[in-house]
């Protein structure tokens, strides 16, 4: 059983760096995530933040434009996330009520 | 402004409910239901208005921020999500109804937590449903998984350790996932789904490309619990709560299936799927495995919610089947049967409370017919449920096997359709091994004592979200026609 | 950890610091429009403040600082706030979640900005209040077997 | 060929790293070390995106005060930093309700081996 | 972009991983995930994305190390494999 799961990590290792070998050059100013306009001419995202996000929201930090503005509902969700881990540890693990006691 | 900002209401309600809940019912407890119950009503009447205006309008796309997608997020609200989203809120809110008692039996005193952890699954799966962005997607299945790993937890002894087995595996889908959601972003430089469906097909053959879809499919696989990867569904639909599990199997699973649908035939496309990898001919063949092991498994348990856990594996098989065939009656069947099976399941998972809040059990071998004349209506919806499952025509089960069987037919795949009619056989097998002793007297012995059993059958607002699904799923099979024609024939994906 | 001692220097330490770091996570929160940083990362540093000061003066001690039962309602008003700034675009006219609906300011890039920082506040709070409480769950829940 | 090698080495170490988290997510036996293994997993994802996002010459995506029109090229894509954040997130969530899981099972089975608490709970199962 | 620099960490990175994951005393395995974290913020930060190195720097180093203690204190300090 161990030696399958090994075969299956090698295996899947070298699948994923094969894969690799094709995704385009690390730093590449043209790669296709840092364009200004994709194959088929919509507008590429990284490069229109960059360009716009001081103009549209005031702010330096193109990282909190596009966390809270741009991308604001990931972080809604992402907000959503860590609320929903607080309240299954409170749901899980909160103490059960002592008799006649209300500090639970 | 409702109608305007219609798309993006129905998770958003039920958001609202699972913020509100912690604050408002952190004292005064008898608040968290009616809360969680009304959300659940409205978002349920907002995908009404939704798949309406959908009929009516077309496909709407919602822009969150007023960005437009390629720099913000969109939803999408087309035939199919529109139809999913109305199938999940509506199957829901019905179980809701029915979870009061079995909450207040089972949890009483973290009915508020739960409430809330209910509203954010319910949330998590609108969100999947309707986004029209692969990181999005992300974030609301990691909320559902999240929500999910909680119901599961909190029931018996051995309900922690199901959830932790869940969330490793969990977590490895969501992280494959997003694995291939950077593969996908590196090559296309976008992460709109409408985008990259445009630009994908300038892209064909390239390695990192379809590797994002293998992992894409794979991570999305694990969450659907499709036929190798299904290890961690058994225990825990079964030692889950009875109320999670009622919410959890009809439309838990469903929506991965979606995802993939979505990735699959709508990003990618049904000529990128066929020439770069045989996935749609793996999904089939790994569907029609599905369908045969799972039925086996499902006759060897004991414990119904077990049994029903297994035959669930089967149903997403019937559905991975649907998917794989890649014509257009295998996808109405694939979509059929997700309305289709959870009806059918959340009706069976309902009677499974039932039994378990009257009987204190809900063991297979103990059943006999006393139940029958103490609940006479719960142990009628499961006689109409397990007639579905097995296919019998007027019920909602006949028509999606119809429609899949149709497709094997038409890419005339043989085995496939053996493997769909000897499946029907073995629920037969299973179903009928139920309702004998429900039904028949045994031989000998026990016959004075049938004087002494009295009606004691399940409080009304279990009962009625029971006999409404059981009612729906005669009425709804003699009205599949309307909805195919009338819904499904749109979902069919371009180029098919 | 409950029912421990504390120690008269790393008592003193904790104490000392603790406040630093809670000035120091304000200013990220605060000027994470001009550099890196923001609601996540300040939050998760108040709640290292307090859960310092939890682990050197002991759980019952510390809860006059910040009690258990305020986590779950602090985190969901947190997420409230962030919840309602988007639902106060929509009511002003614009999308979910559009800052520059909320008219806070003559210009809407002006109006963006401060709709982040609300935003950023709410991030913070709800951070804080999720951590810490999930920190205090994991010590105290289910204390007996 | 060194050029192809600057500009892929570091998702083969990724993939290795992913590796590794694997190994320890699905053949260690400990549920603590479970959750170790996962940590490494998602922190080779997040490399991943990082890695990726990276420009020669570019500079951290923080605007600078001169005002005028901004020359994308000058700044590394702040894209995947902003969805890393989120994953980063998630991961904490996750970890947090693994931990409360890793809790309640000790409570309940005095272990954290795997294979001892399966094999209890097939006791258990053939009890009832 | 200083691709030397970036291989010198990854191959600590490998190493604490591994390192974390073959210790048997659990403590000193979360100690060491620590400093894999701590090392995985330093490569973050010199691939230039400073504010992932910060928050990993906040959660992965700081938070999740602490949580995993608490954990381990409430439960079990040894591990078998």
């Amino acid at each position: 059983m161990k030696t399958a799961n090994y075969i299956v990590l090698l295996l899947f290792t070298a699948l994923m760096i094969y894969a690799s070998l094709g995704l385009p050059q690390r730093g590449d100013p043209y790669a296709p995530i840092h364009l200004e306009e994709s194959p088929v001419h919509s507008p590429g995202a990284s490069s229109y933040y960059i360009r716009n996000a001081r103009r549209d929201a005031h702010t330096n930090n193109m990282v909190t434009v596009i966390l809270a503005d741009y991308r604001g509902y990931d972080t809604l969700g992402e907000e959503t996330v860590i609320m929903t881990a607080g309240l299954i540890c409170f749901m899980l693990l909160r103490r059960r009520k002592e008799k006649g006691s209300e500090n639970a | 402004m409702i109608l305007s900002n219609s798309p993006a209401l129905a998770p958003l309600s039920l958001l609202l409910a699972a913020i509100l809940i912690p604050m408002v019912a952190f004292r005064r407890r008898w608040l968290a239901f009616p809360l969680a119950l009304s959300a659940a009503a409205f978002a349920t009447g907002i995908s009404v208005v939704n798949l309406v205006r959908v009929l009516g309008e077309g496909t709407i796309h919602y822009h969150f921020g007023g960005w437009i997608p390629p720099i913000g997020i969109e939803y999408v609200l087309d035939p199919l999500s529109a139809f999913v989203t109305l199938v999940i809120n509506t199957i829901s809110l019905l179980v809701l109804v029915h979870a009061r008692r079995s909450v207040d039996a089972e949890l009483p005193d973290r009915a508020m937590p739960y409430y809330a952890v209910v509203m954010l699954m319910l949330t998590g799966f609108n969100g999947i449903v309707l986004t029209g962005d692969f990181f999005n997607l992300y974030v609301f299945l990691e909320i559902s998984s999240l929500a999910l790993y909680g119901m599961i937890a909190v029931g018996n002894k051995k309900s922690p350790v199901a959830a932790f087995r869940y969330l490793i595996m969990g977590t490895v889908g969501g992280s494959f996932y997003l694995l291939g959601v950077g593969f996908v972003y590196m090559t296309t430089g976008s992460l709109n789904m409408a985008d990259v469906a445009r630009i994908a097909p300038t892209l064909y053959h390239q390695p990192a490309l379809v590797a994002a879809l293998a992992l894409m499919v794979t991570g999305l696989g694990i969450k659907m619990a499709i036929f190798p990867l299904h290890g961690w569904l058994p225990d825990a639909y079964t030692y889950a709560p009875s109320a999670s599990s009622a919410l959890i199997a009809p439309v838990g699973a469903k929506v991965g299936v979606y995802a993939i649908i979505r990735v699959v035939f709508y990003v990618f496309g049904v000529d990128f799927v066929r020439h770069s990898l045989p996935l749609t001919e793996i999904l089939a063949w790994l569907g029609a495995i599905a369908i045969i092991y799972g039925s086996i498994m499902a006759i060897a348990q004991r414990e119904m919610k077990r049994m029903l856990a297994y035959s669930s594996v089967a149903q997403i098989g019937y559905i991975g089947l649907g998917i794989g065939l890649a014509n257009p009656y295998g996808i109405i069947g694939a979509v059929l049967h997700v309305m289709n099976h959870a009806l059918m399941k959340a009706c069976l998972f309902l009677v499974a409370g039932n039994y378990r809040l009257k009987l204190g059990h809900s063991t297979i071998p103990r059943l006999d017919h006393r139940v029958r004349k103490r609940m006479p209506w719960t142990t009628a919806a499961f006689t109409v449920g397990a007639l579905s499952m097995v296919g019998v025509p007027p019920t909602v089960g006949f028509f999606s096997k119809w429609y899949l069987a149709l497709g094997t037919i038409q890419n005339g795949r043989w085995l496939f359709l053996a493997a769909l009619l000897i499946s029907s056989l073995l629920n037969a097998i299973y179903f009928f091994r139920i309702l004998e002793k429900v039904y028949m007297k045994p031989l000998e012995g026990e016959t004075p004592a049938d004087n002494d059993i009295t009606r004691n059958e399940a409080p009304v607002s279990m009962l009625t979200p029971t006999l409404i699904l059981g009612t729906a799923l005669i009425v709804i099979g003699l009205l599949n026609a309307v909805i195919v024609t009338g819904i499904i024939r749109l979902i069919v994906p371009p180029g098919m | 950890m409950k029912t421990h001692r504390s120690n008269p220097i790393v008592s003193l330490v904790s104490r000392m610091v603790s406040p630093f770091i809670m000035m120091f996570a304000l200013y990220v929160i605060f000027h994470g429009h001009y550099s890196p940083g923001g609601g996540f990362q300040g939050g998760t540093l108040i709640a290292a403040a307090i859960i310092l000061v939890r682990l050197s003066e002991g759980s019952d001690t510390a809860q006059l600082q910040f009690s258990r039962s305020w986590g779950t309602p602090l985190g969901s008003l947190g997420v409230l706030i962030y919840f309602g700034t988007g639902l106060a675009a929509v009511f002003m006219g614009g999308r979910f979640l559009d800052y520059a609906a909320l008219h806070l300011a003559h210009h809407a890039s002006m109006s963006r900005s401060y709709g982040i920082l609300l935003v950023e506040i709410g991030v913070g709070l709800a951070v804080t209040a999720i951590l810490v409480s999930i920190y205090d769950n994991l010590l105290e829940g289910e204390a007996d077997a | 060929m060194l050029d192809f090698f600057i500009g892929h080495y570091a998702y083969w170490f990724v993939f290795i790293l992913m590796a590794i988290g694997l190994y320890g997510m699905t053949v260690k036996n400990n549920l603590v070390k479970k959750l170790i293994g996962m940590t490494i997993f998602q922190v080779s994802i997040i490399l991943f995106f990082v890695a990726a996002a990276n420009k020669w010459g570019a500079t951290v995506p923080v605007a600078d005060r001169a005002n005028g029109p901004i020359d994308p090229t000058r700044f590394i894509n702040p894209l995947p930093h902003t969805l890393m954040l989120t994953a980063i997130v998630v991961g904490v969530a996750t970890l947090g309700v693994a931990l409360a899981l890793v809790i309640a099972i000790f409570k309940r089975y005095r272990t954290l081996d795997e294979n001892l608490l399966l094999e209890e709970m097939r006791k258990e199962d053939d009890t009832e | 972009m200083y691709w030397q620099l970036e291989i010198v960490l990854f191959l600590f990175l490998i190493v604490t991983a591994a390192s974390a994951l073959w210790v048997r005393n659990l403590v000193t395995a979360v100690i060491v995930l620590s400093v894999f974290s701590f090392f995985s913020a330093l490569l973050y930060v010199a691939m230039g994305a400073v504010d992932v190195g910060f928050t990993e720097a906040v959660v992965g180093a700081g938070i999740s190390g602490v949580l995993m203690l608490v954990a381990l204190f409430k439960t079990w300090r040894r591990s078998s494999d």
